[in-house]
């Protein structure tokens, strides 16, 4: 819906009545750009980066991946049901989230019966091992770097984790 | 072993992975790629059926990690790993480790690898295939020595000119060559004493001296049932410090014997060696002698090798596909009609004024003139990342035509035509070369780049 | 959904009264930036299409050209080399520049041998014609917008030029 | 006439301009690209040899511009004008202005334009040339003309069943089939009754009643010396509101007869018009009586042009060059061997659950898998812009295999791996159609897709 001359018309009125000295407006194909006072109109196109302007805090979209798993996987992945959802307690944005260090399989504990490493709610201190990521018969004790109270462990045991996978979430002590 | 692969581990990056999509895609096979940190977001990330993120940028910890492909394969159900080139091609414990895991290596077994990759056993092989092997002598101490080993050399089909070299150094001192036979002993003598004086080891070898090399390489392939073809010759002797930066085939003026000599050489020695798989065996082309000596085998598709396949109009890489899932290759060697020529250049992300450095970062123009016989695989478009972990290759431009001259000419067209910004490229520098007289009228040698064109 | 251009009246009404000195909002393919008190306006997004914005005279550097021959030419173009340049009363940014309104051929007077339409320091009212553009035989008159003196006039006579040209330079009235 | 082109005006964008401009490349010849304000930037823009800037984005003060185009022709000193599809392409106003400017237009002359392009005079070469044109009789008023009317019809070649219509209005008032020579009386009268009521004029017309028809068309190529050779026919039944959705070639399950029939009575037209350059033929195949009319001559070279180009191998753009350079062709029909089947799609920016709503914007990711026999002719990659004052076409798809089952499965994979944001596109529509047992089954007829498939 590109603008029309007139909508443009009454942009640049609305501009030129206010105190701006600069501006920029974009719609669609549409870029209006305007500078006064010395000040150049802003630059123009090309650049694919947008400009974080943190007074306004503009929610620029990252184009890759903030989100916890960082795999790209257009057909849906045969292992990604987790087996035994375990009960969360509900993990906060602020919780500290450790991830697989490798492609590999998840272990919750040291060997088949014994009991987990740490379940939901347990308390962990700095060095203590929440679980075991295999490589091709390689165990790779993954250990809280924080200590504090597990609030979430992500996937089930056996589970084919990929590197960055979260494995489980603590909530640092206070 | 199953007839065909349902679902191949793509082991790489890059345009080769690409390249490897596009084989599977053709085959109808299932595709995952196991992908770094960095590659999570490639253009063959998002055409592979699905992609294993195997861990971060770091290739010691990726595409190098043998436990982490094994694991990655494992973990998704793939028959097989595809390794491409560079990273893991090459290395027989990958190999090993897939064995070991029922898993299918698209390439030879670890063993033909380590016989084909050991460069002593490799020669011992060509040598048992009648392969010559341009030897070098044994240390010689004495003058009397020096004669004895030039008579033998003479007297086993060996030819001057030949060069004497010092076992400790190098950088000239100690070096001579030897013209006529009756100047070896007294430029053994001089020769001695000079390494002796330089190197405080007097001790001097005897070996063949080359005024004027060609690097040209075969194509083979070969399958699990023994049959073995060759799909002719490349030259790739424009390098700078071993970096091919022209490739083209067939190899260029080389007479009729000399190049049916060596690709027979080639498919002899990959019998002997039970090659199975897509390969290049490297010899070296004596020019003024008119022969050639086996230098090395390459164990893996090549960087190079749509030159093959743009003059044979066979697939390589589906026949690697083929081969891994235990078929027969899809042709004969009278199949092979090698049409026209063609030539490729790699355009890597390095600046050639800067003594070839590196020039990572996000490619903001990227247009390339698109023609007949204009072949280009690439990971690059406007807004693609060149990498500052991995190798500076962004694309390979292959053009193809019917006689060398006007595949050179299409190739000029193209690089003169490609609108690249962001990053540098090597490409001002290809062009240049392409224009030489030199290049143009063809072969040259593999000194002449960095000796003559660059030292000019 | 794009905002209309009632919409960015009332954002840019709002930002006008704010007490921000650089703003920027992008609302699916709308995007505003503006800047003041010396603070550019953020820099700008993907936009390709530049709108041309002449009674502003907005120096938006189009990814081609900012330079008076927007031609994205690859290749000299044989026509580029102006063969009389004209002498410059150094037009300066805040000059107004008549642009070419088509491709075509810039003819500086009604006819061969008349005096030219204008020249470096004549005054202009609006309507007057400042010189023909030519597009197979079809006389376009380009003529003045703005009152004041001419300070440049940049094609030479019969010279070809392409949409958006520069033709002259007027520094308009105080 | 030059027996060669130096430089052509491109005076198109999009996909289009860059298949030009991939033809100049082939044939040496240099390119001038006219653009709007819109593409000063396009990949086209970044290929071409230089640009001209024309005018605004508004297709009317550009690319719709007759006098810009010649002016910016004439301006860079191009000796021929290429106008693509759609825009001028058609306009005889634009040849006859590029011949009166000594520019040559590639297409045929303004008169031969006017000729195909006027319905009524293309009717009449076609009938000429003993081509059926279906036609319809004159107004009839009364049920005595309309016995007679009838009569004419089965006595000249014409066959039941036919249709009466009202001539002053549609939607189905005042129609009736007539299936039995013998009900004509009867019906006429119910109809004219209809007729007279609905429209208050009760005239009824005859025409052939074709309840499964057939979009079928013949590629056509002619030279100046007369030599007219066809690349075969082409199937594009799948439409909506006349827009094709997939075309394919050869038109799919057409007795071998027939399809020599229609092959040949293109030709004749193409010869009968004394026609010179790309062009094509559209013909009516009528299902149930295994025969066709002729509808119209499409005087320019088609999107759908690839799927020719991939059956036969020749390249349509190229010999349009030689042509306009006053060559003949580089083939003869003899050499014309048609392998394989090929289909296309188009892949439009619209949105199929909206309406087929335009959706331009900034294409975010851009991936589609390559493959032998896979070509992808577009301007898009990541970023580019898809704009908002043009059509909606982003890229065509085209698959060839062996067979017609071979090359649908190729594009439904190409399709199913296709990854693109930032825009809506019609690939779930195309991939849904595709995979329906009617179209697998294949041919459907021109009232399938709207009246079967998206109604039901």
């Amino acid at each position: 819906m590109p603008l029309t001359p007139d909508d443009i018309g009454r942009v640049l009125d609305a501009l030129d009545k206010s105190s701006w000295d600069q501006a920029e407006i974009v719609v669609d194909d549409v870029r209006i750009a305007v500078g006064r006072n010395d000040l150049p109109a802003p630059g123009a196109a090309g650049a694919v980066a947008v400009a974080n302007a943190p007074a306004l805090a503009a929610p620029a979209p990252a184009p890759a991946a903030a989100a916890p798993a960082p795999a790209v996987a257009p057909a849906a992945p045969a292992h990604a049901a987790p087996a035994e959802p375990q009960p969360q307690d509900t993990p906060s944005a602020d919780d500290h989230v450790l991830t697989a260090p490798s492609v590999g399989v998840f272990w919750r504990s040291p060997s088949p019966g014994a009991p987990p490493f740490v379940e939901v709610g347990s308390t962990v201190a700095v060095g203590d091992t929440i679980g075991i990521v295999e490589v091709m018969k390689l165990m790779n004790n993954v250990v809280a770097d924080v200590a504090g109270t597990v609030t979430a462990v992500f996937p089930a045991n056996a589970e084919h984790v990929e590197f960055g996978t979260p494995l489980v979430a603590i909530r640092p002590d206070a | 072993m199953p007839d065909r692969l349902n679902r191949v581990l793509v082991a790489n990056r890059g345009e080769i992975a690409l390249r490897i999509l596009r084989a599977c895609f053709d085959e109808g096979i299932e595709t995952v790629l196991a992908v770094s940190q960095a590659d999570v977001d490639s253009q063959a990330a998002q055409l592979a059926d699905r992609t294993v993120l195997i861990g971060p940028a770091a290739a010691g910890q990726s595409y190098l990690a043998i436990d982490r492909i094994v694991q990655a394969a494992l973990s998704t159900g793939c028959d097989a790993v595809h390794p491409g080139y560079g990273f893991l091609s090459e290395r027989p414990e990958l190999a090993d480790a897939c064995a070991e895991n029922d898993i299918i290596f698209v390439g030879p077994s670890g063993d033909i690898m380590r016989r084909a990759g050991d460069k002593m056993t490799a020669r011992e092989v060509a040598e048992k295939a009648g392969i010559p092997i341009g030897g070098r002598s044994t240390p010689l101490t004495s003058r009397a020595e020096a004669e004895e080993a030039l008579a033998e050399v003479l007297d086993t089909g060996g030819s001057l000119p030949m060069m004497l070299k010092a076992s400790a150094g190098g950088g000239g001192r100690g070096m001579s060559i030897i013209r006529d036979a009756a100047e070896i002993g007294a430029r053994f003598d001089t020769a001695h004493r000079e390494a002796e004086q330089a190197f405080g080891d007097g001790r001097l070898y005897l070996e063949r001296y080359v005024a004027k090399a060609r690097h040209v390489e075969v194509q083979i392939l070969a399958d699990a049932h023994g049959t073995v073809c060759h799909l002719g010759d490349r030259d790739c002797s424009t390098q700078r410090r071993h970096q091919k930066l022209v490739e083209e085939g067939p190899a260029p003026d080389l007479p009729t014997a000399l190049s049916e000599e060596i690709r027979s050489a080639a498919v002899r020695l990959a019998e002997e060696l039970g090659y199975v798989g897509a390969g290049t065996v490297e010899f070296l082309v004596d020019v003024d002698r008119g022969d050639f000596v086996f230098l090395e085998v390459n164990a893996r598709v090549q960087v190079e090798h749509p030159v093959s396949e743009m003059v044979s109009g066979i697939d390589i890489v589906r026949e690697q596909l083929r081969v891994a899932a235990g078929l027969p290759l899809s042709f004969t060697q009278a199949d092979v009609v090698l049409d026209g020529h063609a030539v490729e250049i790699r355009i890597n992300a390095e600046d050639p004024e800067r003594n070839f450095l590196p020039t990572p970062g996000t490619i903001t123009r990227w247009a390339l003139p698109q023609g007949t016989g204009v072949r280009i695989d690439t990971f690059a478009h406007p807004g693609a990342v060149v990498s500052p972990f991995y190798d500076s290759l962004v694309a390979k431009v292959i053009c193809h035509a019917p006689t060398r001259a006007e595949a050179v000419e299409k190739m000029i067209k193209v690089l003169r035509g490609a609108r690249i910004e962001g990053i540098k490229t090597t490409i001002p520098l290809q062009l240049a070369v392409l224009e030489t007289p030199e290049f143009r009228a063809g072969p040259v040698t593999t000194r002449w780049l960095e000796e003559e064109y660059l030292d000019a």
